[in-house]
């Protein structure tokens, strides 16, 4: 009955008598999932554009935001900084077009996503290489994020809402609108949709396939790069960030491979679920840490109901 | 050129299903042989043992189980360290709770479990497909290896919460422990990783096999021509996790020692799936190509260095390691995309058709 | 294609030339020194800083004094990323013509322990690994001077509770730490005591993926409002949860960390705001020290250091630890040229040097390093030498000294120690027991 | 020396149905896909040794038909008796156990296969020996592999396709890669086999030979045929029997010279609007 | 078994021999099923019994004729054997003839049964029964497809064979009988009447006795050294003299085991399989290797084509003298030792040949490079002028004694004498007993004392080996008087991998002009790899490029022929590329695909006109007969080339050269 009592009741319970922990958890958790949807954003762009599941999307975060801060150390001044990085983000776009996505077009996605372990290992190397494997400070002020926190008095106890992460919920926002305007109402983003159902639909825009996987590669590293701000503010800059990325995979399972809106969806949605359980029932009843797997296995019992994820089409097999 | 294949003819199919149909074959694997078994065990010393011969035999082992789920059966897993976790811990208990146990029953009978589970999470393979599938397994990778941390009982409410291997004896030679010369822990995983393997081969090349290989390359069709999608993906996720929990056994009652739970996180699942894929898909031959090259290579290159006598660090070294092995990664995927067995199936290819090119 | 096979038939010749060759036969007129060092990943933060402080105190031996009474000393550095399976592996490449073992883990240093009866290598483990092998009668060659983890904890609790334990009667102390080996040795000495001292003890668990979001931990202390959080963090860990703690509004100075979690590094990023965190540690920096001036002469200023000068580096709590970490084992190899009259002692001769370490105030004015390190002395049966540690407090700048010596409450902790190097040595049978050390 | 196997009299599977009887029997049958009617109310039969044709314009149902038939798709209406037994739903595989194989309009062919691992795979269902004995190889796997092996051996002399045996089938041309799906369905030993436009983009000579194929897997080892085709020329010469779908539903059934005078099927293949 | 065998004059008897002495050796090998199917010598006699055991119920008896046709399987040797036991005649029949070539022959040697391969044949046969009044039962081995057919007078050979089996088991008496019948056989019974493909006219029944044969093979078998140890692939047609003389009676005779491939897509994969001992093949067969090896190598990377030229111009250097025994510099044979693990190895591996003891090539003539090139590889490639009515030994080359411009020694026991003509005449035990039916032809090719003309044109040399230039009245002569002999120069030609078939005129002529065809296979390789696009046949021929390409060749061609003091006035000066190719089904080609000059003469008067009237093109229509037997008229406007000739050169430095 204990236990029982644990799962069924004790959790709601709680929630309900100190209302001011669950939205401070409930916050945490939406900030979470912010950093996550962004991740699968990335990803979900890649694969509709090219059908590469992009393993290095998460590495991709850590290069970038290293990237600025690395820049900012050796002298450069923030506001030189971030359009440079935005250069090497380009720079890196093409060339993992040149080098790899090139040579291997047309071969079967698990060697493309092997390809992109493979890009993850490189960058990995080359980033602590150059930047040293140290933990960074994200340059935060110099960016001109503001890092003080609201701190809201309810309930009997408070809610602290820091401004970074206001921030990255309000920047995130404003970059998926972005995004979603980019797809919807440029010729380049319309080419980039299509390109998911058919090649040549795409080529008949008039851009060839290579420039459209530059173009998304590079969005992807400029949605890296914000990510990697946000996160880096948060918890400093450092090749450990590679393990979020691992976050990243249960939100696409939820939100399907190639939805933009499941991706938004689904991070959200993991990142408050995961964090909600943890604290209600990870914590006082398996001894924690339940954020490791709880997202993964949310979506492995969803997909056993809907085998091609919350927002995916459904799958009618023919012969 | 060394591939004279003129003259060999098959009068029976029994001689037609040989191991090595072409003779030249045979040679070769007893080269091979003779190297691992003698030649190897005479002139390697210790570190070779320990950083070379053993790692890349068990990794290789740890492959081939992961192959002939994702190489035969077509099923994409990124949870092989975890069911690698399962064999060891699995074993762990094994040899705790019932010390007397032979350490060969203990380490076939610890496969079963990493089989168990596996056969659990293979389960969603029926309703769920490609990538959707290989990040259901990451579930399984990142629940169990939790499991391993939170679940005391399984390293015996250990302080450090890992698990430290016992001097364990065969026929009075101690293959398990602290105590354990390299030497007979070389043998004991020698022998093994050739028993399974020659198990894994017949399996592979025989009515399973091909009904792994049809699900792999069309599961629809294959259902359609009388195939139990259910039992062969099962069946496959039973081997493999069998070859993948032996695998774990080994790694650590016969190479770590002992293992804390983060051993078996993702990266040693990563680690293997390279192996795997490097070596080449849908091959056997290629897991052990895959881990020369994966496991071997990061150390001789971390010598490299060393023996040219060049001045850098050691972490600038494991840096470049770090980005060598990235870009060999891709560097391979396009120059054969099949792996490294094929490499070598394209080289004997060019033997036997030498001097003609095609 | 065809050159590829070449280089592939090429390399693999000479890897397996460099595969049986071996690492090159040992010298006489050197001591090599292997570090199994960690400057990647994401403990690099912490680990580099205390390697480099290492690597210095052995570069200004050989530089300023030719070596070690005249024989050279080769510090050598193996990667392993704080990574357990790496660090086997740099063991088994270094242990031919090393006289020690430096497993810088815990989690290595676990693996390594259970051969070193079969390798016969001591493992210099300063402040880290086994508690229990303080047990020189067990662990016959492993080394963590000058204070264990337990030691570490005990010193916490009693400055915590003013020196006696019953006044945390009623409290509630969490423990937050890496889910990892390092992290889980002071549990045991934790739950003892708080079951004899009737506090509360809450372990937090921080997983290797999860030390740069602690949101869930904190969330979690918020909850439970624990009266003090006690932390046993590493690498990146540390600036995750004092950043979480800031945020979380808890109190820093109910927020006391050991030795690893002291670095300035981690407390840069909050800077302010974590002016109160204090961490308890067996060494103090003091840049003005002797060996300080000598180090800036002879290996920073001469450009033969790793250091990072912009960072403060030098000052640091973890870089000069290095230096005081390389100075406990050149006493040790010291002791055993002076006892076995040779030049570079074997490992067997060395094991006898860091039983017989006598580090008191003296013998550290004498280094130049005064007040930089817990006095201490090693024997026989004594692999720790329980030297205690002062309270460090970041004052927003940088740690100061926050506190008299203070000393473990050791008459807690040795029985717990024996049974427990008793317990390992049953798991490990057979396993032998020196019964002729005595105290 | 080897005693030379004796293949050359190929065994029909005998299950008490005499030739000319009704083998098959599709009753009312009807299924939809989200509200869109792919087949209304079909009923048609198949009789035992007879070589039985459906046909139609594009999107008639035909596939869906074969795919009701097989157990790959389970009709909302109506039943299917297969040798006197009735039902309405069983897995593929199951149909491949009650003796029904079939092969695919767009070839469905294991790709990473040779064409005789293919063929094998074909016979997989009909081999019992279990994981242990797979592992030992020798001994009753290998007997079984041999066993089976002489048939397979059998198929592909029968298909003239010797030459490709160990040819990677994603490697051939599209007209002997049908011919080896074919091959893959006979292995199965079929009572009821089903092709689906077993000739679609052959050419001539290779829409020659395969009927000549068809023909033969009918008359020598007395196995009934259903079959989609597209050309209509073929159909008639090749069919005992034609059935004429439509939008779904059955317009024309009756021997070829009937159905080619119904003017309902003249006007489906005209395109008369509905 | 026992069997008492009193002589062994006849193949039955050695059968019975064989089964005794050899036993459980090989004596058959088919790959069937994907697996070479084996039979030993006890089983091949079992086999041979029952089948002749069913004959004898389906009323075969001694003298009667049985047909013989369709591809090398064991069933149809077995037929041979056991048709010769029962006293009956076999007579193989080309399995690609045509339905009325084979009611033809069929009525002429008054078949009475008919052993046929498969559905293929028996229709054949079946659509001209009613000319062959004789033929009264049919046997067929491959039942597919004949199901329904009506099966009264057609016979499963799985049927019979198991009524021998039957008969065997359950009557004590059939096998004794059976044995009672072979004893009756003797050497001077007729063993097997051949049809020879004639260039002209209808074919010839040739009567061979069984002394003919067993004589000729024992002789043949000494000469080379044949025992049981050899393997042999049969590959070639049933109804050749040379495939039932390797193939069965050399068999039969020295027991060795004959190997039968699984289809003739697969010759070349069965032949490397087996890895034939002893090995034969008509030069044609030898040339389309060289070919598709050119061809091949043509892909290959720079460096391992140069490595690949090098060797062989090395091989060409001392290749041959090795094989012959002669001395070379340690230096060479070391090279030539590298370059038979680089390249003779690995090619002989390739080409099934690296087990062969002893190859012949025999006809029509093997030009002299392309001999040389397989000798020189030390493959112990030899020369062989034979006949049917020979029973195929006229001349073969002696180890040891072998010249690529001669046809070798007088074989063992064969009398050459040269007629003042020219012609060759030979006289010895394997002389035909005379043409089936034709007392006429015989008496016109036989003399009374045996000779037989061969109708060759030929002389010995200094060593006393024969020399053969061409048929005797092919043999010509040009304006000038000096001699024309158009194979040589079609050979020389034909020495081009680009070049199939070629065609020399000249006879009564000013000059020598040629025709020639283009190998699709190379010129079609060649153009791919330079983009060159085509559509046809006609096209390609007809291409620039690909004239240039042949120009050359001809060019190079009467440089050779320049250096030959007989040949230097025939060289080529004028020649095209024709339009289609040469094909037997349009009477252009023999079906063993000789030439037919004087139909090709006939057919293409209008180019061969254009030829020596210096017209730069000209329009032809030529009606062409397509797989399926309609009928063509395929249209085209051939171009004209001149040719560069060369000065013949003087005595001394054809010596210095030589």
């Amino acid at each position: 009955m204990d236990i029982l009592n644990g799962i069924l009741v004790k959790p709601f319970a709680d929630m309900a008598a100190a209302p001011d922990f669950l939205l401070q958890v409930l916050w945490e958790g939406l900030v979470g999932g912010v950093l996550y949807a962004l991740i699968a954003l990335g990803f979900v762009l890649i694969y509709k554009s090219s059908r590469i599941f992009n393993f290095a999307q998460g590495i991709m975060v850590v290069f970038a935001a290293l990237t600025l801060v690395g820049l900012y150390e050796k002298g450069l001044p923030a506001f030189i900084a971030l359009p440079l990085t935005l250069v090497v983000m380009l720079v890196l776009a093409m060339t993992i077009e040149r080098v790899v996505l090139r040579p291997l077009v047309n071969q079967p996605d698990i060697i493309l996503f092997m390809a992109t372990i493979g890009i993850t290992l490189f960058l990995i190397g080359f980033g602590e290489l150059i930047f040293g494997g140290e933990n960074k400070v994200m340059i935060t002020e110099q960016l001109m994020i503001p890092t003080g926190s609201f701190v809201f008095e309810l309930f009997g106890g408070f809610v602290s809402i820091e401004q970074k992460d206001l921030t990255a919920v309000v920047g995130a926002v404003l970059l998926v609108a972005g995004l979603l305007v980019f797809l919807n109402k440029s010729k380049i983003g319309r080419a980039i949709r299509a390109l998911g159902d058919d090649h040549q639909a795409a080529l008949s825009v008039g851009i060839s396939l290579s420039t459209i996987w530059v173009i998304v590669w590079f969005i992807a590293g400029v949605i890296a790069l914000a990510t990697g701000i946000v996160w880096g503010a948060r918890a400093g800059v450092s090749f450990a960030l590679e393990v979020i990325a691992f976050k990243a995979l249960p939100v696409l399972m939820l939100g399907g491979l190639e939805s933009v809106m499941g991706a938004i969806i689904g991070g959200l949605a993991i990142g408050i679920l995961e964090k909600v359980f943890e604290i209600y029932w990870g914590q006082p009843l398996l001894g924690g840490n339940t954020e490791a797997w709880f997202a993964y296995m949310l979506a492995l019992l969803v997909l056993l109901f809907r085998p091609q994820g919350l927002f995916g089409e459904k799958i009618i097999e023919r012969v | 050129m060394f591939y004279p294949t003129a003259g060999q003819f098959k009068t029976s199919y029994q001689a037609d299903h040989a191991l090595f149909p072409v003779r030249q074959d045979a040679i070769l694997l007893g080269v091979i042989a003779v190297l691992a078994f003698v030649v190897f065990p005479l002139t390697a010393n210790e570190f070779t043992f320990r950083a070379l011969l053993i790692p890349v035999l068990i990794y290789s082992l740890a492959a081939l189980g992961l192959n002939i789920l994702t190489g035969y059966a077509g099923q994409l897993s990124l949870g092989t360290g975890a069911f690698m976790g399962v064999g060891a811990y699995a074993c762990y208990k094994l040899v705790s709770i019932f010390p007397e146990m032979n350490i060969v029953v203990a380490i076939a009978l610890s496969g079963f479990f990493s089989a168990a589970i596996g056969v659990i999470f293979g389960l969603p393979s029926l309703r769920i497909k490609g990538f959707y599938l290989a990040i259901a397994t990451l579930a399984a990778q990142f629940f169990l290896v939790w499991l391993f941390q939170k679940w005391g009982w399984l390293y015996n409410y250990n302080a450090s919460g890992a698990i430290q291997v016992p001097n364990i004896d065969l026929f009075g030679i101690t293959v398990a422990g602290p105590r354990a010369t390299a030497v007979a822990q070389y043998y004991f995983v020698l022998c093994t990783v050739c028993v399974i393997t020659l198990f894994a081969i017949n399996i592979t090349r025989g009515r399973i096999g091909r009904m792994w290989k049809a699900v792999r390359d069309m599961d629809i069709a294959a259902e359609l021509v009388g195939i139990n999608l259910m039992r062969a993906k099962l069946t496959a996720f039973f081997v493999s996790s069998y070859i993948v929990g032996i695998a774990g056994a080994l790694f650590v009652f016969l190479w770590r020692g002992a293992a804390e739970a983060n051993l078996f996180d993702i990266p040693l699942s990563f680690r293997v799936l390279f192996i795997a894929i490097i070596g080449g898909l849908g091959s056997v031959l290629g897991n052990y190509l895959g881990a020369i090259l994966i496991v071997a290579l990061p150390v001789i290159i971390s010598t490299v260095p060393e023996a040219f006598g060049l001045p850098i660090g050691s972490a600038t070294v494991e840096h470049l390691n770090v980005m060598i092995i990235g870009a060999l990664i891709i560097t391979f995927l396009i120059v054969e995309p099949h792996g490294l067995a094929r490499f070598w199936a394209v080289i004997r290819e060019k033997f036997i058709l030498w001097p003609f090119p095609h | 294609m065809k050159t590829l096979l070449k280089t592939a038939i090429l390399s693999s010749a000479l890897a397996l030339g460099a595969g049986f060759a071996g690492p090159a036969a040992a010298q006489d007129d050197s001591i090599y020194i292997p570090n199994l060092s960690y400057r990647t990943g994401p403990f690099a933060a912490t680990g580099t800083p205390l390697m480099n402080g290492q690597r210095d105190y052995i570069t200004l031996l050989n530089e300023r004094d030719g070596g070690l009474n005249g024989v050279k000393l080769v510090y050598d550095e193996c990667e392993t990323g704080y990574n357990t399976e790496k660090g086997v592996e740099c063991y088994e490449k270094t242990k031919a013509n090393a006289v020690v073992t430096q497993p810088w883990s815990t989690g290595i240093t676990l693996q390594v322990l259970p051969k070193s009866n079969v390798d016969e290598i001591p493992i210099l483990a300063p402040g880290y690994g086994f508690s229990p092998m303080a047990d020189g009668k067990v662990f016959q060659w492993a080394y963590n001077p000058p204070s264990s983890y337990w030691d570490g904890a005990s010193m916490i609790l009693n400055n915590l509770s003013d020196g006696n334990l019953d006044n945390l009667k009623g409290k509630k102390i969490a423990l937050l730490h890496l889910d990892h080996p390092f992290g889980k040795e002071p549990i045991p000495l934790l739950e003892a005591l708080a079951a004899k001292h009737g506090f509360t003890f809450l372990p937090i668990p921080v997983g290797l993926t999860e030390m740069q979001n602690q949101s869930a931990q904190w969330l979690q202390i918020r909850r439970e409002r624990p009266d003090f959080v006690v932390m046993w963090g590493w690498g990146a860990m540390n600036a995750g949860a004092i950043t979480e703690a800031v945020k979380t509004k808890y109190p820093m100075d109910q927020f006391v960390g050991v030795w690893w979690s002291g670095h300035d590094g981690d407390l840069k990023l909050v800077g302010e705001a974590g002016k109160g965190y204090r961490s308890i540690s067996w060494s103090v920096p003091n840049s003005e020290s002797p060996l300080m001036q000598d180090i800036k002469k002879h290996v920073v200023d001469a450009g033969k250091s790793l250091i990072n000068q912009g960072e403060g580096e030098f000052d640091s709590v973890f870089y000069q630890r290095g230096l005081m970490i390389s100075a406990i084992l050149v006493e040790g190899i010291k002791e055993a040229q002076e006892q076995f009259d040779v030049r570079a002692p074997s490992p067997e001769q060395l094991r006898w040097g860091l039983e017989n370490i006598n580090l008191d105030e003296a013998r550290l004015k004498e280094l130049g390093a005064e007040g930089m390190l817990v006095p201490f002395k090693t024997s026989c049966a004594d692999h720790t030498g329980h030297g205690g540690g002062w309270m460090l407090q970041w004052d927003g700048a940088k740690f100061v000294k926050a506190s008299d010596l203070l000393m473990p409450d050791r008459t807690e902790i040795e029985p717990l120690e024996a049974a427990k190097a008793k317990e390992y040595a049953d798991a490990n049978a057979p396993w032998p027991i020196n019964e002729e050390c005595s105290m | 020396m080897n005693p030379r196997p004796d293949p050359r009299q190929l065994a029909t599977p005998g299950d008490g149905i005499a030739k000319g009887d009704v083998l098959l029997d599709v009753r009312n049958v009807s299924l939809a896909f989200g509200g869109v009617k792919a087949i209304t109310d079909i009923s048609l039969n198949v009789l035992k040794g007879e070589i039985r044709a459906i046909i139609g314009p594009n999107g008639a149902g035909k596939t869906s038909m074969l795919n009701v038939i097989n157990g790959f798709y389970t009709p909302q209406q109506g039943t299917i008796v297969f040798r006197g037994k009735e039902r309405r739903s069983m897995k593929p595989h199951q149909a491949v156990g009650q003796g029904i194989a079939r092969t695919f309009q767009n070839v469905a062919l294991f790709k990473g296969m040779s064409t005789l691992d293919n063929i094998m795979a074909g016979r997989s269902v009909l081999m019992k020996r279990n994981i242990g004995w797979q592992m030992l190889w020798h001994g009753p796997a290998l007997r079984e592999e041999i066993e089976h092996r002489e048939k397979v051996e059998e198929i592909i002399d029968f298909l003239e396709i010797q030459h490709i045996r160990r040819t990677p089938v994603g490697k051939l041309p599209y007209g002997l890669q049908k011919r080896v799906e074919l091959g893959r369905a006979l292995a199965m030993e079929p009572t009821l086999l089903l092709l689906d436009e077993p000739m679609a983009g052959m050419n001539l000579e290779e829409k020659e030979d395969m009927s000549r194929f068809i023909i033969d897997v009918n008359q020598q080892r007395g196995t009934t045929i259903a079959l989609i085709e597209h050309d209509m020329g073929v159909v008639m010469d090749l069919s005992d029997r034609v059935v004429v779908l439509d939008y779904g539903k059955k317009i024309a059934d009756g021997t070829p010279d009937e159905v080619k005078g119904n003017q309902d099927v003249i006007d489906a293949y005209l395109g008369v609007p509905h | 078994m026992a069997h008492s065998i009193a002589s062994t004059d006849t193949f039955a008897k050695y059968l019975l021999l064989n089964a005794e002495r050899f036993r459980s050796r090989p004596a058959m090998r088919f790959k069937d099923y994907g697996i070479w199917q084996s039979w030993t010598w006890e089983e091949q006699l079992d086999e041979v019994r029952a089948l002749a055991l069913g004959l004898q119920t389906i009323g075969v008896q001694r003298g009667d004729k049985i047909a013989v046709i369709g591809a090398n399987r064991p069933r149809l040797y077995w037929s041979f054997a056991a048709a010769q036991s029962l006293g009956a005649i076999p007579v193989p029949i080309y399995a690609d003839s045509v339905a009325e070539e084979m009611a033809y022959v069929l009525d002429h040697a008054e078949v009475k049964f008919a052993v046929v391969e498969d559905q293929e044949q028996v229709d054949k046969v079946l659509s001209v029964a009613e000319r062959v009044p004789a033929l009264t039962e049919l046997i067929y081995d491959e039942p597919r497809g004949l199901k329904d057919y009506d099966h009264t007078h057609l016979h499963a050979y799985e049927g019979l064979r198991a009524t021998g089996l039957k008969r065997f088991a359950e009557d004590a008496d059939a096998g004794a009988a059976w044995l009672a019948e072979i004893a009756k056989g003797s050497g001077g019974d007729l063993s097997v009447i051949l049809y020879t493909s004639g260039t002209t006219g209808r074919p010839k029944g040739v009567m061979l006795s069984n002394d003919n044969f067993v004589l000729s093979a024992v002789n043949g078998n000494g000469f080379d050294n044949l025992d049981e140890n050899e393997t042999t692939i049969a590959y070639l047609p049933l109804a050749w003299v040379g495939d039932h003389l390797f193939s069965y009676a050399q068999s039969y005779t020295a027991g060795y085991c004959v190997a039968c491939p699984e289809s003739p897509e697969t010759i070349n994969e069965d032949r490397r399989e087996i890895a034939p001992t002893y090995f034969f093949a008509p030069p044609r067969v030898f040339e389309t290797l060289l070919t598709s090896i050119m061809v091949r190598m043509e892909d290959a990377g720079r460096i391992k084509k140069a490595m690949f030229h090098y060797f062989l111009a090395h091989a060409g250097k001392v290749g041959e003298r090795i094989l012959n025994g002669e001395a070379v510099a340690p230096w060479d044979r070391l090279k030539y030792a590298v370059g038979n693990f680089m390249v003779y190895g690995p090619l002989k591996n390739r080409m099934g040949l690296s087990r062969m003891r002893v190859g012949y090539t025999a006809g029509e003539a093997i030009g002299p490079e392309l001999f040389s090139f397989y000798r020189s590889l030390g493959l112990n490639l030899k020369q062989l002028y034979g006949q049917t009515e020979a029973t195929v030994y006229i001349t073969a080359q002696a180890d040891g004694k072998i010249r690529p411009d001669t046809v070798g020694l007088p074989s063992p026991d064969v009398e050459i004498k040269i007629a003042e003509s020219g012609e060759v005449l030979y006289r010895s035990p394997g002389v035909f007993v005379g043409y089936y039916k034709n007392d006429e032809a015989t008496r016109e090719t036989k003399t009374e004392d045996g000779w037989v003309h061969t109708g060759d044109a030929g002389f010995f040399d200094a060593d006393g080996q024969l020399k053969i230039i061409d048929r005797a009245k092919d043999v010509g002569k040009l304006g000038s008087g000096a001699l024309f002999a158009p194979k040589y120069i079609e050979n020389t030609l034909k020495f081009f991998p680009d070049i199939k078939e070629a065609v020399a005129f000249g006879h009564g002529r000013d000059f020598c002009a040629a025709f020639i065809n283009i190998d699709l296979t190379a010129v079609g390789n060649w153009a791919e790899r330079n983009n060159i696009a085509y559509a046809s046949y006609q096209e390609l021929a007809g291409h620039p490029q690909v004239y240039e390409t042949i120009a050359t060749h001809v060019d190079e061609a009467n440089r050779r022929l320049a250096r030959e003091p007989l040949m230097a006035a025939s060289q080529i000066r004028r020649f095209l590329v024709l339009h289609k190719e040469l094909d037997a089904d349009d009477g252009e080609l023999t079906r063993t695909q000789k030439v037919r000059r004087s139909f090709i003469a006939e057919r293409y008067g209008p180019l061969i006109e254009a030829l020596y009237d210096g017209s730069k093109e000209k329009f032809i229509e030529t009606e062409v007969t397509y797989e399926d037997g309609r009928k063509g008229i395929i249209r085209a406007t051939v171009k004209i080339v001149d040719a560069k000739v060369y000065d013949a050169p003087s005595e001394m430095i054809r010596e210095a050269a030589e």
